[in-house]
């Protein structure tokens, strides 16, 4: 066993790490729905422009065609350079492009793919429902075919960046007669289209990332349904299991950069007592030894978890486990932000403000809930990594 | 020995919570949430009418000349409700008000027409019968005349006039609306010595009221949604990930809810080790609070992590109210110190 | 409210508490099998002089016919004198003797009853078995009638004193054929019938409070049978739900003896830095406090239950929520005591010798575990308090 | 970049694995509980000749030169088989005996013919290049002529002569045999300073090695128990309780693993952050064990309380393994000492 990178990949590395100095933006990232718009896309035409867009995409469709190292080295430094984690073109290039990889016609990926690597389309989500969260097959978005189009009627919900995306990767219900898993249909929704109400949904941190989309009558051409009518569910399965790939490995350093922060902060804070440090009390100094020991554990096991990949080249639960620690460590680290805050956890404040740990506590909530729960994950866990019965 | 709510008490329970759910529905919370103060004040008047500020008050000073243990009751169901608005240093500021023999003061602050914020002295400083000095978290002040500032020796009302400078902060709980003040000599206009009443002990104990109040009806909003919420073709409920989070809520809440109806008699009958039970109190409140706030959004999926769910509000205001009448450390640390129980 | 006991409640407490001091056994209780029954049954003969045998038997099978505060105050203060809890007559009087007193005959009554409050008898209990756990109706200890006798083959686990009882209140398969709740027959065994073999089990505390029993062809008269041949998951469903009442009181009183000996223990102990004794380190203080706020507030539930059953007379899920948190806190309780003990850990110890907190720790594993997993617990909580579905 | 086993690391398991449980069955802990010695002799030699105490050593010493990383899948599944006896103490001693040029001890040692104990320090007292100084708790000490004596600055061997009135103490863990001695000055017959080699760490490493083997051992008996205990006509591992329970478990195992792992290459690379690396190997992995043998007891029930079961016994070398190479009170403030992981 090693963690040495051979002499090209570290060549690779300070390659990455030159080019993200020089180009990563430099300005604040904007608040509102059109500055993020911009900005996420105008920093993606600088990765394409300087040829590190679609990093895990394969060269044949305009990509990096990285090897998993070589992912890992990129997110590492990407992550250690302070660039932001989930930002407008996420969807694009992680979810919908591998899956319209893999299962979109000629025309389609010859259209989408090149305009999300060059930075021209922003992609958003459209498979959770109010009343389809964890059993997301019981979806009921309805899509009756009339013609050589679809007619959408329904509701989506926990759409990120819906109110500024071009484009949807949508799931509806194209057959409610057989069961859940069948009658399902995959198809690229124009978010331009009449009929598409989009409203944001505050969220206890009071920030604004997701949104509800209402459908109205929407129609949809025949020839943006993804695979075959009724197939949907195997081509969203596909997708699914795309994401959880050597991106995790930017999470963990940001949430290392997080823990650092806060072992700062407690540096600086008054403790309990209010006369020492808080660093200094003792059970706030364990609490913070013990996260940081699992978040290096969690790199650890994110490595092992990549080793495995090169080897094995499927997925399998291992993003499970990952997915839970990481949640666990999140809403830890938060409940501890806001011990170390004391009596200023009354005030609230936002994850993004420096020390707005008040904020991240609140936003930390979502890390056990959003992209399948912590009981879903431990059910995978328990059932297929350690072959429990269902 | 009754630990157990009387049919008056019930009552009382029902009363209070017709009038809030009539009155001050937690829709309230987000209408007003840009407003200056949390506090409406045609329902605050209204609720001092029903006599929600003045229930453990003297009779001769406009009160009903009730117990603790009513109070307690009364300041739990407050809280399942989310009700906005100073009750805590209302009612207590009254109390200072009616034992320093000023009956108007006593008498307005009942009837809902004087407000009293509550001042809490963050870092060093000192409260004194003359005087207080010191950085303050102010809450609710807005409309107040009065904030109350309460020590473990003695409980003073200081005119809000006396802090100056007053800087409002972005509150976490959207029920509540927070400020800071520095003074460097305010003046105490009336101060009650603790040996005299102990208000830092009522204090605590209506606090662990309200945080008893909230972990219980986190614990009704989670059982009534792992009912009705169906995944897989099943109420969530079945499943054991959430049924066993709904029974752990369920016991949180009794020992906080029992734990502070043996405190209030406790310090009602001014038993010797009041001040342990009463701190007691406030610490398994507390986590039943939190813990039952952050168990209800999990349990809620998606739909507990909006601001339009009701689930957060009650999060904030357990946070809020972990954070008067000591905070959660040193209350840890008073209770340690105090002899064995009785 | 109050907590205030009415004179005559003073009175009595004040009798108890006189009567308990002057009487209680002097001696330390013997570990040997032998010297526990003689100590236990005499112990329950000086009760019975003394008019204190069966406080909560109706006067009418001889008991002392107190109310529940009465009870409440018998145990409080005999916890509080440090009596033990969990004795040899413990099943005769709180278990085995209920169940004769609603479901036996008037012969059985007649010969048995007297027996166990005389301190004439031991008995143990005899439900679970290997594969019968949390699932007690699945019990397959066969009962075959023959004659006039029932034939019994199989075994029971976890029966405490079953090496020095004379009875036993035991569960039978009768009849394998209908629902598993049906056929079982609730009987009395002579333990000491032939081809009853007995093998103390010893626990992972290095005890031995239970057994394994054997029965080879043992032959039991139909005359001992309590209810009808068939009907004996009713009869054992009346036992247990009468096992949970004011006995809990003195686990509670109990338990804050031993919070407040692990405090004590804590300022001479040096803590987890060597230096400073434990108590001045910030966790272990806020966690000793923590214990010491939760054994208080089970104390408030205890009550609250008690004032509940005076008003109610059913006993209901409360027990289970008493049980719970019992449980959990020993656990907490114990595995603190772990911490403060630091590498003092590698030695074992028994509970019963002072500070003997290793020896706690490893028999706190029981407490979530025996007389209804912590597990089953949470479903009862969860069932039939908070009616969530199955 | 290599964080898997290779296929002759894989192959060194099994050949251990295949001895342990042929030669040191778990069941014979229960039958030498009475014995002075934890060892069987016999056992004891043919795991030296396979090569179990020499795996890191260098060939000139008789070793097999391997890294650290094998060394820590040996203890790892060391531990998972509860192989009784001073390995950890007597694979270090070798080492400081080789290191100091000492090659008839390190022959001696490696063959199985000299065994290596282990004193840890229990409160004040000095470990130095000449001497050692204090009250020391001797694990395993049994049949040893040596005890293994380590601190940060250094690693001593110490004859076991040099201990005098050693005191037995009854084990918690009847795997280990303890006792205890005090010594005014005894003297150092092997010193190994940490710059020469950070033996230190290296022990940190082959802990958190063996607390992780237990972790992973014990979520696979959860596992199998819950796929075969039938209650209520279905195997209790389809309930959430349970199920959830051994996915915690597997997490908990694996981060300790792949932890301990990563710590092992960074000690043996000398990785500018080897010593954080193996501190929080050593805090995972202690978590990992204690909570996993927690866990286990209570998904095998009644079962798991008794003796007969193998639970406790990993439970109890957890416990164990936690207080060697400093306390896990003082491996914490260790970690949270150094600067940040590279």
């Amino acid at each position: 066993m090693d963690l040495d990178f051979t002499d090209e990949q570290v060549e690779f590395r300070d390659e990455v790490r030159t080019w993200l100095a020089e180009n990563k933006p430099r300005e604040q990232r904007p608040d509102d729905a059109a500055g993020i718009r911009e900005y996420d896309l105008g920093w993606q035409r600088t990765q394409w422009d300087g040829g590190w867009a679609g990093i895990a995409w394969p060269t044949e469709y305009g990509g990096g065609g990285l090897s998993l190292t070589q992912q890992l080295i990129w997110y590492e430094e990407y992550a250690a350079q302070g660039l932001p984690g989930i930002d407008a073109t996420f969807v694009g290039l992680n979810h919908a492009g591998p899956t319209l990889m893999t299962r979109a016609s000629e025309e389609q990926r010859a259209f989408h793919l090149p305009r999300i690597l060059r930075g021209e389309a922003v992609w958003c989500q459209g498979f959770s429902e109010p009343d389809a969260g964890s059993d997301l097959a019981s979806l009921r978005t309805r899509a009756v075919i009339d013609g050589d189009e679809l007619v959408i009627n329904g509701q989506k919900i926990w759409t990120s960046f819906a109110n500024i995306a071009d484009y949807q990767e949508l799931l509806v219900r194209t057959d409610a007669t057989g069961s859940k898993h069948e009658g399902i249909t995959w198809a690229i929704c124009d978010m331009r289209l009449p009929g598409i109400d989009v409203r944001p949904i505050t969220t206890i941190e009071g920030g604004a990332e997701f949104c509800e989309v209402f459908y109205d009558d929407v129609r949809i051409p025949l020839s943006s349904v993804v695979g075959t009518i009724g197939d949907g569910w195997s081509v969203a399965m596909s997708t699914l299991s795309f994401e959880r790939g050597t991106a995790f490995t930017a999470n963990q350093v940001r949430l290392a950069k997080i823990v650092e922060d806060l072992i700062d902060f407690a540096r600086d804070h008054l403790g309990p007592d209010g006369r020492r440090p808080a660093i200094a009390d003792d059970q706030i100094a364990r609490r913070l030894a013990e996260v940081r020991a699992a978040v290096a554990s969690l790199r650890a096991m994110t490595y092992v978890g990549i080793c495995d990949a090169m080897r094995t080249d499927t997925p399998g639960p291992r993003g499970s486990m990952l997915k839970l620690v990481y949640a666990d460590l999140c809403k830890e680290i938060a409940a501890l932000g806001m011990d170390i805050v004391g009596a200023d956890a009354l005030r609230r404040t936002s994850r993004w403000e420096p020390n707005g740990w008040v904020g991240y506590y609140y936003y930390a909530f979502s890390q056990s809930i959003g992209g399948g729960t912590s009981e879903i994950q431990r059910n995978i866990i328990g059932e297929r990594m350690l072959g429990l019965p269902r | 020995m009754d630990l157990l709510p009387s049919q008056d008490q019930l009552d009382l329970i029902a009363a209070a919570s017709d009038f809030l759910e009539s009155r001050l529905p937690i829709e309230g919370i987000r209408q007003r949430a840009d407003d200056p103060s949390a506090v409406d004040p045609d329902a605050w008047r209204e609720g001092a009418e029903l006599g929600l500020l003045t229930l453990g008050l003297d009779e001769e000073y406009g009160g009903s000349g009730r117990l603790l243990d009513d109070e307690a009751l009364l300041f739990a169901t407050l809280a399942e409700h989310l009700a906005p608005g100073p009750y805590l240093a209302s009612t207590l500021g009254a109390r200072v008000a009616a034992q320093c023999g000023d009956l108007p003061l006593a008498t307005a602050i009942g009837e809902g027409s004087t407000l009293v914020g509550l001042a809490e002295l963050r870092g060093d400083g000192c409260i004194g019968p003359d005087s207080i000095k010191g950085t303050f978290d102010l809450i609710d002040h807005a409309g107040a005349a009065y904030l109350l500032v309460a020590s473990r020796q003695g409980t003073a009302l200081v005119r809000a006039t006396q802090f100056p400078d007053i800087g409002d902060l972005p509150s976490a709980d959207p029920g509540s609306r927070l400020a800071t003040a520095t003074v460097d000599a305010a003046t105490v206009s009336h101060w009650l010595p603790a040996e005299t009443d102990p208000l830092w002990l009522r204090g605590t104990v209506l606090a662990a009221a309200g945080l008893a109040g909230l972990a219980n009806a986190l614990t009704t909003m989670s059982t009534e949604h792992a009912k009705l919420r169906v995944q897989f073709g099943r109420p969530i409920g079945v499943h054991q990930a959430i049924k066993h989070a709904c029974a752990d809520m369920a016991v949180a809440a009794d020992a906080s809810r029992s734990q502070m109806l043996f405190a209030a008699v406790c310090v009602q009958s001014g038993r010797e080790d009041a001040a342990f039970q009463a701190y007691a109190a406030k610490a398994v409140a507390t986590k039943a609070a939190i813990g039952n706030g952050a168990a209800t959004i999990q349990v809620h999926g998606g739909m507990g992590y909006t601001y339009e769910h009701n689930a957060h509000l009650y999060l904030k205001r357990a946070h809020l109210l972990a954070h008067l009448f000591g905070e959660p450390a040193e209350v840890l640390a008073e209770l340690l110190d105090q002899g064995a129980p009785q």
